[in-house]
């Protein structure tokens, strides 16, 4: 349990320290937490030691293998150690860096953040769980790099880390599913000891490039390297914490964990060594040239990094052994380093070297330190960062496989070092002596001890490593190393003097290299100028992400130039395709076996007069008025063709249907221009002329090819069932209110639903209607002609008549509520044609809202009504009544549910066409307003 | 029977005409029975999911006419889970709604409720012409909440969005016509049996019928080249609007998923498997045309539209693979999906009014009001959008990549489903700090920009407005905490779904599955 | 025939009884009684729409107009109608406005000339004058108008006055 | 018949599908009205072309057409009504907001 | 029976014939208002007399009287006289009359 | 004998629909198209009528009557457009 709390524990408890304004409660909180964090740690330092490893686990996702377990090698211990340690002394320095005005306590936040993702990636049993923490990693850094967020570099710093490393955590994901997968278990005990099925597959390549890509931006190793500087934009505390022990370093910490398994093969070391050398000697030189003393510790620290990740390139177990000595070594001073680079800069107000100068004679104590430091950097007798340099060089003169060429490693390693001398007694001489520096930002002087404190701890401890290698650090990495290498480990003495071998020439040449090489500086700025350009990835990420956006832009402009027409031809087009696709190639006859029906003359010419009046439709269609008469024709003949095809309650509909769309359309059109102007170019007519008559030529087809084969139908069901089960001979009618009732409930739902989105179109919206005809004549002053309201006021009672027979025949012969519904709607119209809104709408007292709901609800209640007794919804039930002298009829549940259909028809029919017909007529507007502010003051009165 | 089962669609229709016949009465009934309403769904929908769960498919017969005469709902545990996302995320829509969204304009708690209607009948129905029908019930109240509010920019992506989805009813219809001109049923349990026996010189026929459908389908789920329409009119409606269509697009998946593996599933002898060769390939060209419209947009909403895009484009590929694990995983993946970028839209929304011009424009603009609380929760949905640690994107894109892992195409899934992160990354990355970051005025020496207090006059949110969004977002953490189980659901739904022959004999009795089999199969 | 509080509207009550027998094309006596509630019911919710009564004074006159002299009429006007049509030469036609002045200002009696005169022989009346004074009929071939206007007001305009005044 | 049926759908359906092509949204209304009548003709026609066997039950009858594609051509034709009155309705909103009648919401005439 | 036989007949063709003649005066004749006339009486009379034919047809040949079609002719003589009117009156609003030579007195 | 009648009423009514399309097509005004929309509309309804007695079914009698009324509204409707523009005002 205690495992998982060690990296749980400041991840869960992370938001603490933002709880409080105090910045002494908020660091006090903080260091609380990682203390804990410690101590958990510690109590397993017992059984590490003893070289077992602790592990617990529980099962959480088994769907993708995601077990929370976690285990404390000696090698995560030690990094554990490293994080929690150095985290501690950064939570004292970050207490006296982070100025008032910045949010403390978000900062302690985001640490412990990131402390406890780092602690799970060291700590995870589970790949899947460390790729989790892995990738929170990247998120925590990001916010951390990003903590002075006004300052562009350090938003561009924190989106590129992000980008970079987060973008290599998704390759990470890919390579290790492969690996775990070719392993069968995500265990990492399972997996470390699988070397040999790893190494025998097919796609160990594919899954070590995966995973190294991962590792690699994530230690910025070349060509990654160059988010690590701009990174540098963070609070010094950060850069202090992310670059020295932690974030950079779970790069090599995962090549380390994996090395058991993913090392001793050509490829292995034909990538890793390769890369690690370039990093180390071309981030070293980059060194050299940083004004800014925090750009001259990043880019060292990418040349450690490479430096480390060259060790573990070269596969030996020494190698491995200094890796893992010298990612301590180098946590230690760097850590350091950075604090005092910030103290400088906290001091004096600048990082620039080319300002500073001669501090000595106001921070001797701070130079001291910093003297330290460097030396360990540049790797000088006695000091931590020689023991592993030295075993370093020592590593480079073993046989590699570059065969003839391995001299090119150790050189390279000779030629860094010489350049981290040289920056490194930069670091020191520019910044403390030659002449004291006037016009500085601020006055400088000693900090306050407390801030100073870690850099002294960490200073003490290099020093001391540096003296007594075998007792201060020695069982630790043994403990680490072994963890990783087992039985391999090599029984190492660490020492200060190996005698005169060729590892210590190096050393020396490397230490009086460097100082040549500083003497003669300026010449190198020179020759390095051309670089200062060149050498800064930056420049180059940008440019593939601005030319990402970029060219992103470019293409959904090309596709979607916002024309509906190219959609709908698109969309058309597409199914057009779709459609014929299976035809291609298909050798079945295309016509079937049955034989065509003959045609008589009438119909023939009927279908004539159906076509030229469609094509009419389409060649009169921008004198709009013309076009609306057209389509009219077209839906008589429909309507005719389906009396002629045994469909007369489609003609019912449709003609009536048909009235109402026209009127609809003579009413927009009121509003509209009159006529469409001649605007598509001649290849758009002809590209759309292509698609019509595909389209319609490939529904001719469809139809031929349906209508000439025989099929067996569920109708015949309907017909047999029609008059026993649903109580009425009209089989369509028995199927819209019973069979098939709920689609007939969803078509009047989707009636009600065209009445209230076209009122909420219409509500508080006018538009102004032309005062002229088309021939410029003024309109008629007789808004309202005599003998049209004489003729239409006597028709109203006769067409209800009518529509209450239509709807009650429904059930057994054509008609139904809808045609009824449609009739009633038409006949009110008719009454708003003749006598104007300010007429008829208040002799219809009623909110048509009301009406077409009251409709739903009728429906919806004869349907629940089946529930009573005990049937499904829209159970019909009918009977025949016996009634004296009247004699027998029906009575069908049927016919309420065809009351709600009618109701709902009329009532949106008429929504729609008032509101429509109101919204460019002030009175009318008025009228329906009083209508139903009668309505609300009669509601008030009771 | 149950009746249980039509209830998520007889409340919100009866409780729509409700609040219609209540038209001039006072806003605050209106949004009271809407909430009531969307809430009863919810725990109806949710006790229906547990049913499912647990027991076998369900069918409601209803005006007691047998399948393949009458229509029947069926409740499997696909739709089941497709409901209860569906009222879950409608009711802390409308929760976010009444918060002033809903007074811009007339009718829209009449109009949500109907919706929610349609969504969920198009989700429970059997019957593919039933199917037509709540097709339509949805889109046009989509259309009145797409319109809702007005404006010039709205009025025209809507537009866009009304005429071509017109077109695609069309289309539907021509598609029905061919398939029950030569199958004679509609019931598409019945049809895929029919199908089964029918002869090999209607082949071509009947699969042009089932492509022309995945057309209209196409259009609904949003696949290349038909999600042109989705950007603007996702991007420029109203927030709980856009919120709730994060589940619209998910219908046509839906769609895709049950007539293709139901109807067109390997049983369906001439026409069996018609959409394998399609679906996948545009998919993945889907899921880069999205990807590339996410780095392209210059708008967080714009940008979230095109993530839903994506989203559909990843679910589609996984699913295109047609095989029991990849639809598990698409399962897991899809409630992920769909919450979370509900949640952004909202949170878009918010951000759009603390701002000063720019609204949810990608420039900088003066600091967000509520920049702690909103900054919070805009990390936890790009974050689980991106699909990083350690929210719910990430478990699922694990579960999609290693379902898929089987299949000849993986190479192509796995990095396209990983370039789009990536993408995701970048863009939401780039959102964030331009958002929040990079605040006025434009030069970098930053201080006194940093110091300087938000201007006066922003508009706060009470917890009205975040608990709503709160509780989208908390559903991240739970799927993945629960992660097992639902993986486990995954596979149970992908059990069914994938073995259509439980799905008919529900349907049509055992004799059914028997006449399916003696036609050849599987 | 004056309306009482239950029966709005008598003529349209019996006029709907007689429609909805014919409708039903029978004389069932359920469908007399469903003819009789409908008549009575559906004038109440017309009511506010028709709260005029057409008064029919003289009956015996209104007969004999409708079913006599109008029908004869018809058959006559559309055999001349027929014959102008069809005859080769249509050139000969003489169409022409002619504006007859109305004695009478009852817009019911106004409205049913218009339409008598458009059913009757050779004229279609086209417009009537804002002022209700003038009705403009068009005729399809009138060689002498003064006696076209006289006779339109002698046989229908004075019958028509007559019956729908008491 | 069915020849003459289908060529009289087919050009209805490629006037409907040309018009809809058109840039101005009466046009397309128009297009789209059109095509909703070719589409119900086509759903009538699925259960085939049956002279005078009007699906109406009659004691000395024995054929019938098939009357579920009427039943659905009906609920077609009222959802096709319903989905025309609101896009007639939303053109008119569009050109109000817009300014243009043009699908685009364009002003020039170009295209 | 016969007889009713050659009633019908009667009543189709001449129905037919007065329906046709209103269409030729519409294609035939110049103006506008002189079309009018045709549909107006020729039609409605020739479609009454269709109806008729039916009426006589179905009393004889269906069990009972069958006289609803009447009602087609009822409505067809109210309502055409006013789309005459109307439509006429159209005409005039677009001056169709003063283009052509039509006196007015 | 009936249906000799028949014949020639069928062959009269769908020579006088021609006509009618002729004017609808031909206009020249827009009175002219509505004219001959409205004739077609009542020319329909006969052949509704003759339908009925063709198939000796008296199914079709609404279709006709409904035609009629359709065809009335809808002529008033296009006419009042012309004249006012306005219909529902
Ligand atoms: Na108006
Ligand atoms: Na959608």
């Amino acid at each position: 349990m205690n495992l998982a709390l060690i990296p749980l524990l400041p991840l869960l408890t992370a938001f603490i320290p933002s709880l409080f304004r105090n910045r002494n409660l908020n660091a006090i909180t903080a260091a609380a937490i990682a203390g804990t964090s410690m101590l958990l740690l510690l109590s397993q330092a017992p059984a590490v030691f003893n070289g077992q490893i602790p592990l617990s686990s529980w099962s959480w996702i088994p769907a993708i293998d995601l077990n929370l377990s976690f285990r404390v090698s000696g090698f995560g211990f030690m990094f554990a150690f490293l994080i929690l340690g150095i985290g501690l002394l950064i939570v004292l320095y970050a207490r006296y860096y982070i100025a008032e005005q910045d949010p403390m306590g978000r900062f302690y936040t985001y640490l412990l953040l990131f402390m406890g993702s780092m602690l799970g990636i060291v700590l995870s049993e589970n790949l899947i769980l460390l790729m989790m923490f892995w990738e929170l990693t990247s998120i925590s850094s990001f916010l951390l790099i990003g903590f002075w967020n006004y300052r562009s570099d350090a938003r561009e710093g924190a989106r590129m880390a992000l980008v970079i490393t987060g973008g290599g955590g998704l390759a990470m994901i890919a390579g290790f599913i492969l690996l775990g997968n070719i392993v069968g278990s995500f265990e990492l005990t399972t997996i470390l000891a699988a070397k040999e099925t790893v190494h025998a597959h097919h796609l160990y390549p594919l899954t070590l490039i995966l995973i190294l890509l991962g590792a690699f931006t994530k230690s910025a190793q070349f060509p990654f390297q160059f988010w690590l500087p701009h990174a540098m934009a963070a609070p010094t505390p950060v850069s202090a914490y992310l670059h020295s022990a932690t974030m950079v370093k779970a790069g090599v910490f995962l090549l380390a964990l994996l090395f058991p398994v993913l090392s001793g093969s050509a490829l292995w070391f034909f990538i890793v060594t390769p890369i690690g050398l370039i990093t180390l000697m071309f981030a070293a030189y980059m060194a050299m040239f940083k004004d800014d003393l925090k750009g001259l510790l990043a880019y060292s620290t990418v040349s450690h990094l490479g430096l480390i990740t060259l060790l573990l390139g070269l596969g030996s177990p020494l190698a491995a052994f200094t890796a893992v000595f010298h990612i301590l070594n180098h946590a230690t001073f760097k850590a350091g380093l950075f604090m005092l680079a910030g103290i400088i800069d906290h001091e004096t107000g600048t990082r620039d070297m080319k300002r500073l100068s001669g501090l000595w004679q106001y921070m001797p104590i701070t130079g001291t330190l910093t003297m330290l430091g460097c030396a360990a950097m540049a790797g000088v007798p006695l000091f931590n960062g020689f023991l592993s340099k030295e075993m370093f060089l020592a590593e480079t003169l073993g046989p590699n496989l570059f065969g003839s060429l391995s001299w090119i490693v150790p050189l390279g390693a000779t030629l860094a070092a010489i350049f981290a001398v040289a920056y490194s007694i930069r670091m020191v001489h520019d910044v403390f002596f030659k002449e004291p520096a006037a016009n500085l930002p601020k006055k400088p002087h000693e900090p306050p001890h407390g801030m100073r404190l870690p850099a002294e701890i960490l200073m003490a401890l290099c020093v001391l490593v540096g003296l007594f290698p075998m007792t201060m650090a020695a069982p630790m990495v043994n403990v680490a190393a072994g963890s990783i290498l087992g039985a391999a480990t090599p029984d190492y003495h660490i020492a200060i003097w190996h005698g005169l071998n060729m590892a210590l020439a190096l050393s020396v040449i490397a230490l009086i290299g460097g100082s040549v090489f500083y003497l003669q500086r300026l010449r190198l700025f020179d020759s390095h100028l051309w670089c200062s350009r060149y050498c800064d990835g930056k420049m180059t990420f940008e440019a593939i992400v601005s030319g990402l956006v970029h060219g992103g832009r470019k293409t959904t402009r090309l596709m979607e130039n916002g024309s509906l027409q190219r959609y709908i031809a698109l969309l058309i087009g597409a199914v057009v395709v779709l459609g014929a696709s299976p035809f291609i190639g298909s050798d079945a006859p295309f016509i079937g076996p049955l034989a065509l029906s003959g045609v008589d003359p009438v119909t023939l010419i009927m279908g004539l007069v159906l076509i030229f009046s469609t094509v009419a439709t389409a060649i009169h269609h921008r004198n709009r008025i013309v076009a609306i008469i057209m389509l009219g024709t077209v839906g008589l003949i429909v309507s005719l063709a389906f009396i002629r095809f045994s469909a007369p309650d489609l003609a019912l509909t449709q003609i009536s249907v048909e009235v109402v769309t026209i009127i609809l359309l003579m009413m927009a059109l009121h509003l509209l221009p009159r006529t469409t102007p001649a605007e598509s170019s001649r290849g758009r007519r002809w590209r759309d002329i292509i698609l019509s008559v595909a389209a319609g030529g490939g529904c001719t087809a469809l139809m031929m090819g349906v209508l000439t084969r025989p099929y067996d139908t569920i109708a015949g069901y309907f017909l047999e069932n029609s008059k026993p089960g649903g109580g009425g001979t009209n089989v369509v009618n028995v199927i819209l209110v019973d069979f098939r009732g709920f689609d007939t409930l969803g078509e009047i739902t989707v009636l009600v639903i065209a009445g209230l989105a076209i009122y909420a179109l219409l509500h508080n919206f006018e538009l102004k209607a032309p005062q002229t005809d088309a021939l410029g004549h003024p309109w008629t002053e007789d808004r309202f002609p005599m003998i049209l309201a004489q003729i239409t006021r006597p028709l109203m009672p006769l067409a209800l008549l009518f529509a209450v027979y239509i709807f009650l025949r429904g059930h057994n012969e054509p008609g139904g509520g809808f045609i009824a519904g449609l009739i009633v709607a038409s006949v009110l119209i008719l009454q708003y044609i003749a006598n104007g809104i300010v007429w008829t709408r208040p002799r219809l007292n009623v909110d048509n809202h009301i009406i077409m709901a009251w409709g739903l609800v009728i429906a919806v209640l004869t349907g629940v009504g089946s529930w009573i007794v005990g049937y499904p919804f829209l159970t019909s039930s009918f009977t025949y009544l016996q009634w004296p002298l009247v004699g027998k009829f029906e009575v069908a549940s049927a016919i309420a549910f065809d009351l709600g259909v009618f109701l709902a028809v009329v009532g949106s029919v008429m929504l729609v066409l008032v509101k429509l017909g109101s919204i460019n007529s002030v009175d009318a507007q008025r009228v329906s307003t009083s209508v139903q502010k009668e309505k609300k003051d009669k509601e008030g009165a009771h | 029977m149950n009746h249980l089962i039509v209830a998520p669609l007889l409340l919100p229709l009866l409780m729509g005409a409700i609040i219609v016949i209540g038209v001039n009465r006072s806003i605050t009934l209106h949004r009271t029975l809407g909430l009531i309403s969307s809430a009863l769904i919810t725990l109806i929908t949710a006790v229906l999911l547990y049913q499912a769960i647990n027991g076998p498919i369900q069918m409601y017969v209803l005006g007691d006419w047998n399948p393949p005469f009458g229509i029947i709902m069926v409740l499997d545990r696909l739709s089941a889970m497709m409901i209860f996302i569906t009222s879950l995320l409608a009711f802390l829509c409308l929760l976010y709604a009444i918060k002033g969204t809903d007074e811009q304009g007339k009718n829209f708690h009449a109009l949500f409720q109907f919706q929610l209607l349609g969504i969920n009948g198009a989700f429970l129905t059997g019957d593919i012409f039933n199917l037509f029908v709540f097709f339509e019930v949805m889109l046009l109240s989509s259309y009145g909440l797409v319109l809702h509010g007005g404006g010039a920019r709205r009025t025209k992506a809507g537009m866009h969005y009304v005429m071509l989805n017109l077109v695609g009813s069309s289309i539907f219809l021509v598609g029905v016509g061919v398939l029950y001109g030569l199958l004679g049923s509609l019931n598409m349990a019945d049809m895929a049996v029919r199908l089964a026996h029918a002869p090999a010189e209607n082949a071509a026929l009947l699969q042009a019928g089932g492509l022309i459908l995945f057309g209209v389908f196409a259009l609904k789920a949003a696949l290349l080249p038909l999600y042109f329409w989705l950007p603007n009119a996702y991007g420029f409606t109203s927030a709980p609007v856009a919120a709730l269509f994060a589940v619209m697009t998910k219908v046509g998946v839906y769609v895709i998923l049950r007539v293709y593996t139901l109807i067109f599933g390997d049983h369906a002898g001439v026409a069996a498997n018609v959409l394998a060769p399609w679906l996948l390939p545009i998919a993945l060209v889907t899921l880069v045309a999205g990807s590339i419209g996410v780095v392209a947009s210059r708008d967080l909403r714009r940008t979230i539209a095109y993530m839903v895009v994506v989203s559909v484009g990843t679910l589609l590929a996984v699913i295109g693979t047609f095989t029991a694990d990849a639809i598990a995983a698409a399962i897991v993946y899809l409630p992920h999906t769909t919450f979370m970028t509900a949640a952004m839209f909202l949170i878009a929304d918010m951000l759009r009014q603390q701002r000063l011009d720019s609204g949810s424009e990608l420039t900088p603009d003066r600091p967000v009001g509520q920049e702690r609380v909103l900054g919070l929760l805009f990390l936890g949905a790009a974050v689980a959008i991106a699909g990083l640690p350690p929210l719910s994107g990430f478990t699922a894109k694990l579960m999609m990549l290693m379902g898929v892992q089987s299949h000849a195409a993986a190479p192509w899934i796995w990095s396209l489903i990983l370039l789009g992160g990536l993408v995701g990354l970048i863009a939401l990355g780039r959102a964030g700090s331009v958002i929040f970051w990079k605040t006025v005025p434009l030069d970098d020496t930053g201080l006194e920009a940093f110091s300087k207090k938000p201007h006066a006059n922003i508009p706060r949110f009470g917890s009205a407005c975040l608990v709503p969004v709160l509780m989208l977002l908390a559903i991240s953490p739970l799927l993945v905490l629960f992660g097992g189980p639902l993986s486990d659901f995954g596979y149970a739904v992908a059990a069914q779904v994938s073995q259509p022959v439980h799905y008919i004999e529900a349907v049509l009795g055992s004799d059914a599955v028997a006449a399916l089999l003696s036609a050849g199969g599987r | 025939m004056p309306g009482n509080r239950w029966i709005l509207h008598p003529l349209m009550t019996i006029a709907l009884i007689i429609l909805w027998l014919l409708l039903n094309n029978s004389l069932s006596f359920g469908h007399l009684m469903l003819g009789i509630l409908l008549g009575i019911a559906i004038p109440w919710f017309t009511n506010r729409f028709w709260p005029e009564r057409p008064r029919i004074c003289k009956r015996r006159k209104f007969i004999r107009f409708f079913f006599v002299t109008f029908l004869y009429d018809v058959i006559v006007a559309n055999i001349n109608v027929v014959r102008l049509i069809l005859q080769p030469d249509i050139g000969k036609l003489q169409p022409k406005f002619i504006r007859i002045p109305l004695d009478t200002d009852d817009p019911l009696v106004i409205s049913i000339l218009a339409n008598v005169i458009s059913m009757t022989p050779g004229t279609v009346s086209s417009e009537i004058t804002d002022d209700n004074k003038t009705l403009i009929v068009h005729g399809l071939n009138v060689p002498d108008e003064q006696a076209a206007i006289d006779e339109i007001k002698a046989r229908y305009e004075a019958a028509l006055k007559e019956i729908f005044t008491c | 018949m069915e020849l003459l049926f289908s060529t009289c759908l087919g050009v209805m359906i490629s006037c409907g599908v040309y018009l809809m092509l058109r840039g101005r949204t009466f046009p397309v209304i128009l297009g789209l009205t059109l095509l909703g009548y070719a589409v119900n003709m086509f759903l009538f026609v699925s259960g085939r072309l049956q002279t005078n066997l009007p699906a109406v039950i009659a004691p000395d009858r024995l054929q019938y057409t098939d009357p579920l594609p009427q039943a659905l051509v009906l609920t077609a034709i009222v959802i096709g009504f319903a989905m025309v009155a609101f896009v007639v309705v939303l053109a008119l909103r569009a050109s109000g907001e817009l300014g243009s009648d043009h699908v685009d919401g364009r002003k020039e005439n170009k295209s | 029976m016969i007889i009713i036989e050659i009633l019908v007949s009667f009543f189709l063709v001449l129905g037919a014939f007065f329906a046709l003649a209103g269409s030729i005066g519409l294609f035939r004749l110049r103006d506008f208002f002189a079309r009018l006339h045709g549909p107006t009486k020729a039609t409605t009379l020739g479609v009454g007399s269709l109806a008729i034919a039916s009426a006589i047809y179905f009393t004889f040949h269906k069990e009972g009287i069958s006289l609803h079609e009447v009602l087609i002719t009822l409505f067809l003589f109210i309502t055409a006289p006013v789309s005459a009117h109307f439509l006429a009156k159209a005409a005039r609003h677009q001056r169709l009359h003063e283009s052509k030579k039509h006196p007015e007195s | 004998m009936l249906n000799i009648a028949l014949i020639i009423a069928f062959a009269l009514m769908t020579i006088a629909q021609l006509l009618n399309l002729y004017r609808l097509f031909k206009g020249p005004s827009l009175p002219d198209r509505i004219l001959a929309l409205d004739t077609m509309y009542i020319n329909a309804l006969a052949l509704f009528v003759l339908l009925g007695i063709f198939f000796d079914t008296t199914i079709y009698f609404e279709a006709a009557l409904l035609i009629a009324v359709m065809g009335f509204i809808s002529t008033v409707a296009t006419s009042k457009y012309l004249m006012r523009g306005d219909i529902v005002e």
